[in-house]
């Protein structure tokens, strides 16, 4: 039963992704403007610019320079990039990572702060403490991530300096890492310093990230909580003698959860998607920078590379979510 | 075993939810509450369980069970007490945690309130699975709540209740929610297990015809305020109050041309 | 005896069952009525009883067509509406009209009383209806003050008055109550009830009642149908069904019904498996 | 109605969101009279002046920017374009969404089908990564930022408007339209719009507050009007950079974009729970 969900979702997934890919495809080639233009030196003859259309396979038909593209896509070389003059796919495999950490971190404290916000509400029904966690959660909300990382920069880069403001680690401190996994990486070899450095610089980027989606669960997990600490079961179990406390986090929180997810599941592509803002406003070198560099200098390549590296992502993120909703609700795993 | 005397409850905004209730249960007892939805009856099962919704107050009056007032008591201690109370829920769909397997949800009470060991729990929730006559008691332990029927699911929670030999069982409207068919099966299941056990019961509910067939006494009850109080013989064949008797000429039999 | 109201002969329901639904392949079809026969004479009140699973939800909604039988044929009025087009059947929904078990999501949370009643004659065309549904308004207990309220402003007898007042605002010949009464107290329920029956005396309506209540059947219908698992085990008259049930299943239907009279017996019957 | 107004005015959220989306709906229309400065000329002599609180001749009240621009007539001048956004992209995506989401949901089949598809494809890659790469197509210029906008975020209202129609046709009031004789498109005109208008609504007022910010962000990257013509965006973007010089530029032009932001939201919210009979 779970096994041909999973087969399901990621061959639902294929169509999508083929969509996107010919869209994106043709859209940049449709579009007036010659993007190698950037690259001619100053003075080059016409017959020179031809020979670099020809280079990049930019005189010939859009359907072919697909066919073309695709063929190589497969074999995961996206070409050379435009701006950068390195490979395409080289580029992304190296930036990708920052942007993984980041996504991450990012989803851990908003689920974490999420769930807390929603228990203490619960918990304290009625009360001030209700009102308060709908309070926070309400401005939260309200508040897109591109404020709050710009709230950050002012509050804790400039006013009371205590965080680095831009880039991933400090440039003067050698990190001597393999992988572009600097957090992990640090953390597993324990090289403390190192992460710690990493930290301080993700952490504004990161909770600038995740404070829209915490505000999203806080909410509409209390919703579910209160609707479960409704049902007999819980009046039950508080007449079996267990505290209102433990009924919410051993009882009711499972259930609740589900409907959780099922909501807050498209707001965690959004997380996704606000990376690329946010890496731009803390320069932090992601996929997301890259991305903006790439459509400013209308680099196709890199464009179209980095086009599809998302919607990868998000289709993952959807199999991922997928997958929790079989492990939450035993009724999808026992028929 | 129980005895209310002059219990008041308000919801938030005064609104008056019990007015000076009394009513008195003795051991082994199944004492009825009977009225239309609205009347209170469930509000007074609930305050003896110390589970009021929370924009509920009980504003005077005592509950003494066993000897003790449970309204003075601390919170700990109230759960101490609850060791000899339980509960059979309305609704059998709502009243089994979805997403937690048949045996969990018996034994933790049982390893919680008796102490008992994992295997020990085990073993007396399948014994009480025997009692209440389930077809094959360890399969049904495994299952989860979906996978079984309505009638299973409420024989489920009767065990469950009567698993920790409480003195008192409140049992809220436990057949409302099934097939009359079933209604007798599990009419007849709570009925023989209070008498083997000894246990007394306050059973809610709003038919009379199911009051007649399984209470020893009756409370009847409008607006949160008891208008009649009797043995069932003398509730049933010569109700003494106007409401009473408005509520058997309400009632349809179908053996009886109608009016 | 003038010809039946309505007919319906060895009728067959499929629906798709949304828990066997398997991934790439349509829900399986999970056969609800398996060929059944009913007839309900003009101003006649016919009960339609069964247990949860036993069909009679469906078969209510088969008679008035919001969903087409897979086999089996029903004329309403003479007109064979078993596979009738939604067009054609227009002119004859004024005349068969169907009042709902929970009030509260059969009439539009966002419209007022007034509009739900009037909606029936304003599908008509009727360019101002607002006086003949408070005419149905009133006719159905409720006063014409309350026209301007929403439905979660109401009590739930008043919310099923508004429902009836609906039904019968195109004075139609037929009405299918589908459990209208389960979810009343027993002191609303039997308003409700003396209402049904004074609008069947005044208005000479046919009435299908669904409902899993024996005694209530009594109370209303002059005839009985007992249904189980898709087909009809017994029917006739209610007077002699209940004093003498010929099938198994009606008599243990019968004996399972508490009646508020002391028995202690009644609880040890030996009752067949 | 009048008692329906005066309710409106005791709800402290319609009140207060009311007053933010006002004021910058009067600074966007008074904004030649408001703002003491021509937003575009400037005054080399007063780079990034830092604010003097007052107001008068010569006075940078909120300090000037590193062409020596006065900053608060930048901001006030901004708030045109802001506006504009909110209300013209605001209502088209309200538009588009809601009728599509109505077609998937009441239709049902083929129209479902399809456009769910579209809102599949649509967000399977990140909302504003597709602005920047559409107004970079179609080029820079207010029109270009809304044509993004409507055509990414259509797919917020129709997930919403599709999810709350396919609840609504399972309601017995649907069958009971049927019964009563009404024909589809009737159904779904008397009975399903009147539930869907205060959702749409309230899903506008959102809407308008997302394409405020989605402008903030096209400009901050550079991508919206032309950069030295007045806009939050462009001013977040010369802030950044100049943040620990002159942090006032970042913080007074963040501040604007977010009481904006903050008004359509509380507006939205203030308004769902007033529009809905069911809640009052």
């Amino acid at each position: 039963m779970l096994a041909c969900r999973v087969f399901a979702r990621a061959a639902q997934a294929v169509p999508t992704l083929l969509g996107v890919a010919v869209l994106v495809f043709v859209l940049l080639r449709v579009v007036p403007g010659d993007p190698v233009a950037m690259m001619i030196p100053p003075g080059a003859s016409a017959e020179d610019v031809l020979r670099l259309h020809a280079l990049y396979g930019l005189d010939r038909s859009i359907a072919a320079q697909f066919v073309l593209w695709a063929g190589q896509a497969m074999r995961g070389d996206f070409g050379i990039s435009i701006s950068l003059r390195q490979d395409v796919s080289g580029l992304i495999a190296s930036r990708l990572p920052a942007t993984l950490e980041l996504v991450l971190l990012a989803a851990a404290i908003a689920i974490a702060l999420g769930t807390a916000l929603a228990v203490f509400g619960t918990r304290h029904a009625g009360g001030g403490g209700e009102a308060a966690v709908d309070a926070v959660s309400g401005v939260a909300l309200a508040v897109p991530d591109f404020i709050w990382g710009l709230g950050f920069i002012v509050l804790f880069g400039v006013v009371w300096p205590v965080l680095p403001i831009s880039g991933r680690a400090d440039p003067t401190h050698t990190l001597g890492l393999t992988s572009h996994f600097y957090l992990i990486e640090a953390l597993l070899r324990l090289r403390l310093g190192v992460a710690r450095d990493v930290l301080a610089h993700m952490l504004m980027p990161a909770v600038a990230l995740a404070l829209p989606l915490a505000a999203m669960i806080a909410r509409v997990l209390k919703s579910s909580l209160a609707e479960q600490m409704g049902q007999d079961y819980a009046l039950l179990a508080r007449v079996k003698g267990f505290s209102r406390s433990r009924v919410i986090v051993r009882e009711a929180l499972r259930n609740a959860a589900i409907p959780t997810v099922s909501l807050t599941g498209v707001q965690v592509t959004f997380l996704v998607g606000g990376t690329v803002l946010i890496e731009r406003i803390f320069s932090y070198p992601g996929i997301g920078n890259l991305a903006i560099e790439a459509v400013i200098n209308r680099d196709l390549p890199l464009i179209q590379g980095l086009i599809l590296t998302f919607a990868v992502l998000f289709i993952l993120i959807n199999l991922a979510l997928d997958l929790s909703y079989a492990a939450l609700d035993p009724r999808l795993r026992h028929g | 075993m129980l005895q209310i005397a002059q219990l008041s409850a308000a919801a938030r905004g005064g609104v008056g939810v019990l007015r000076a209730v009394s009513l008195s249960v003795a051991a082994g007892e199944v004492h009825g509450l009977v009225g239309t939805s609205g009347a209170g009856k469930s509000m007074i099962g609930r305050a003896v369980l110390g589970i009021l919704p929370d924009a509920v107050r009980i504003t005077a009056g005592r509950i003494r069970f066993d000897g003790r007032d449970l309204l003075g008591l601390s919170p700990s201690a109230r759960r101490q007490a609850g060791r000899d109370l339980a509960l059979i829920p309305q609704d059998p769909l709502s009243a089994l945690n979805p997403s937690r397997r048949i045996a969990a949800q018996m034994t933790d009470v049982l390893r919680h309130r008796l102490g008992l060991s994992a295997a020990a729990a085990q073993a007396r929730a399948l014994e009480m699975l025997h009692e209440v006559r389930i077809r094959e008691p360890d399969n049904v332990l495994r299952r989860y709540p979906h996978e079984l029927s309505g009638g299973m699911r409420q024989r489920v929670l009767i065990a469950t209740a009567f698993a920790c030999r409480p003195k008192l069982i409140v049992a809220d409207e436990p057949t409302t929610a099934l097939d009359v068919t079933v209604q007798k099966q599990i009419l007849r299941l709570i009925r023989d297990l209070q008498r083997s056990h000894a246990t007394a019961v306050l059973f809610v509910t709003h038919d009379l015809g199911v009051v007649a067939k399984i209470c020893g006494s009756v409370s009847v009850l409008r607006g949160g305020e008891i208008v009649e109080q009797a043995p069932v013989a003398d509730i049933i064949n010569h109700p003494a109050h106007a409401y009473t008797r408005a509520l058997f000429a309400a009632t349809p039999r179908y053996d009886r041309p109608p009016p | 005896m003038t010809a039946p109201l309505l007919v319906a002969e060895a009728i067959r329901v499929a629906l798709p069952d949304r828990a066997g639904k398997r991934l790439f392949r349509r829900a399986p079809m999970l056969p609800i009525l398996h060929g059944v026969d009913l007839t309900v004479g003009r101003g006649e009140a016919v009960g339609i009883v069964g247990e949860s699973g036993s069909g009679k939800t469906t078969l209510g909604r088969a008679l008035l067509r919001l969903i087409e039988p897979a086999g089996g044929r029903i004329i309403f009025d003479g007109h064979d509406i078993t596979h009738a087009p939604e067009t054609a059947l227009r002119p004859l929904r004024a005349r068969m009209q169907m009042v709902f078990q929970n009030p509260l999501s059969s009439l539009n949370p966002r419209r007022t009383i007034l509009a739900s009643v009037a909606a029936p004659l304003r599908a008509r065309g009727e360019r101002d209806p607002r006086p003949r549904a408070i005419v149905a308004l009133e006719r159905a207990g409720l006063s014409a003050a309350l026209a301007g309220r929403y439905p979660h402003q109401l009590s739930g007898g008043q919310r099923q008055r508004v429902g009836i007042a609906r039904a019968i605002v195109t004075e139609p010949a037929f009405i299918l109550a589908d459990e209208i009464v389960s979810g009343l107290d027993v002191t609303t329920q039997a308003q409700i009830l003396d209402l049904l029956r004074a609008l069947r005396r005044d208005l000479g309506l046919a009435l299908a009642f669904i409902t899993h209540d024996l005694s209530v059947v009594r109370v209303l219908c002059e005839r009985v149908v007992v249904m189980r698992q898709g087909v009809i085990v017994e029917q006739g008259d209610c007077a002699e069904v209940f004093a003498a049930p010929q099938h198994p299943y009606t008599r243990r239907l019968i004996d399972a019904v508490p009646l508020p009279e002391i028995d202690d017996a009644w609880l040890d019957a030996p009752e067949e498996e | 109605m009048a008692e329906a107004g005066r309710r409106l005015l005791r709800n402290w959220r319609v009140v207060l969101g009311g007053a933010l989306v006002l004021a910058v709906l009067l600074a966007a229309l008074l904004a030649p009279v408001l703002a003491p400065y021509d937003p575009l000329d400037q005054d080399l002599s007063a780079q990034l002046a830092p604010p003097d609180w007052h107001f008068g001749a010569d006075a940078h009240a909120l300090g000037t920017d590193s062409l020596g621009r006065d900053v608060l007539s930048r901001l006030i001048w901004g708030s045109r374009i802001a506006v504009t956004v909110a209300v013209v992209a605001g209502v088209l995506t309200a538009l588009l969404g809601t009728a599509l989401g109505l077609l998937a949901g009441f239709f049902g089949g083929r129209a479902d089908a399809l456009i769910s598809r579209l809102v599949d494809i649509w967000s399977s890659f990140p909302p504003v990564l597709l602005a920047i790469i559409l107004v970079a197509l179609l080029g820079t210029g207010l029109r270009s930022v809304i044509v993004a906008i409507v055509v990414i975020d259509w797919t917020r209202f129709c997930r919403v408007v599709r999810a709350e129609t396919l609840k609504q046709r399972r309601m017995d009031y649907i069958d009971a339209a049927v019964a009563a004789g009404l024909g589809p498109r009737a159904i779904l005109w008397r009975e399903v719009l009147p539930n869907i208008l205060p959702l749409a609504l309230v899903l506008l007022t959102l809407e308008a507050g997302i394409a405020v910010v989605v402008e903030a962000i096209l400009s901050f990257v550079g991508l919206s009007i032309s950069s030295d013509a007045p806009s939050w965006g462009g001013m977040i973007a010369e802030g950044r950079g100049v943040v620990h010089e002159a942090p006032w530029l970042l913080s007074c032009a963040m501040l604007v974009l977010l009481a904006t932001v903050l008004g359509f939201n509380l507006l939205g919210d203030g308004l769902k729970a007033e529009l809905d009979p069911v809640l009052r």
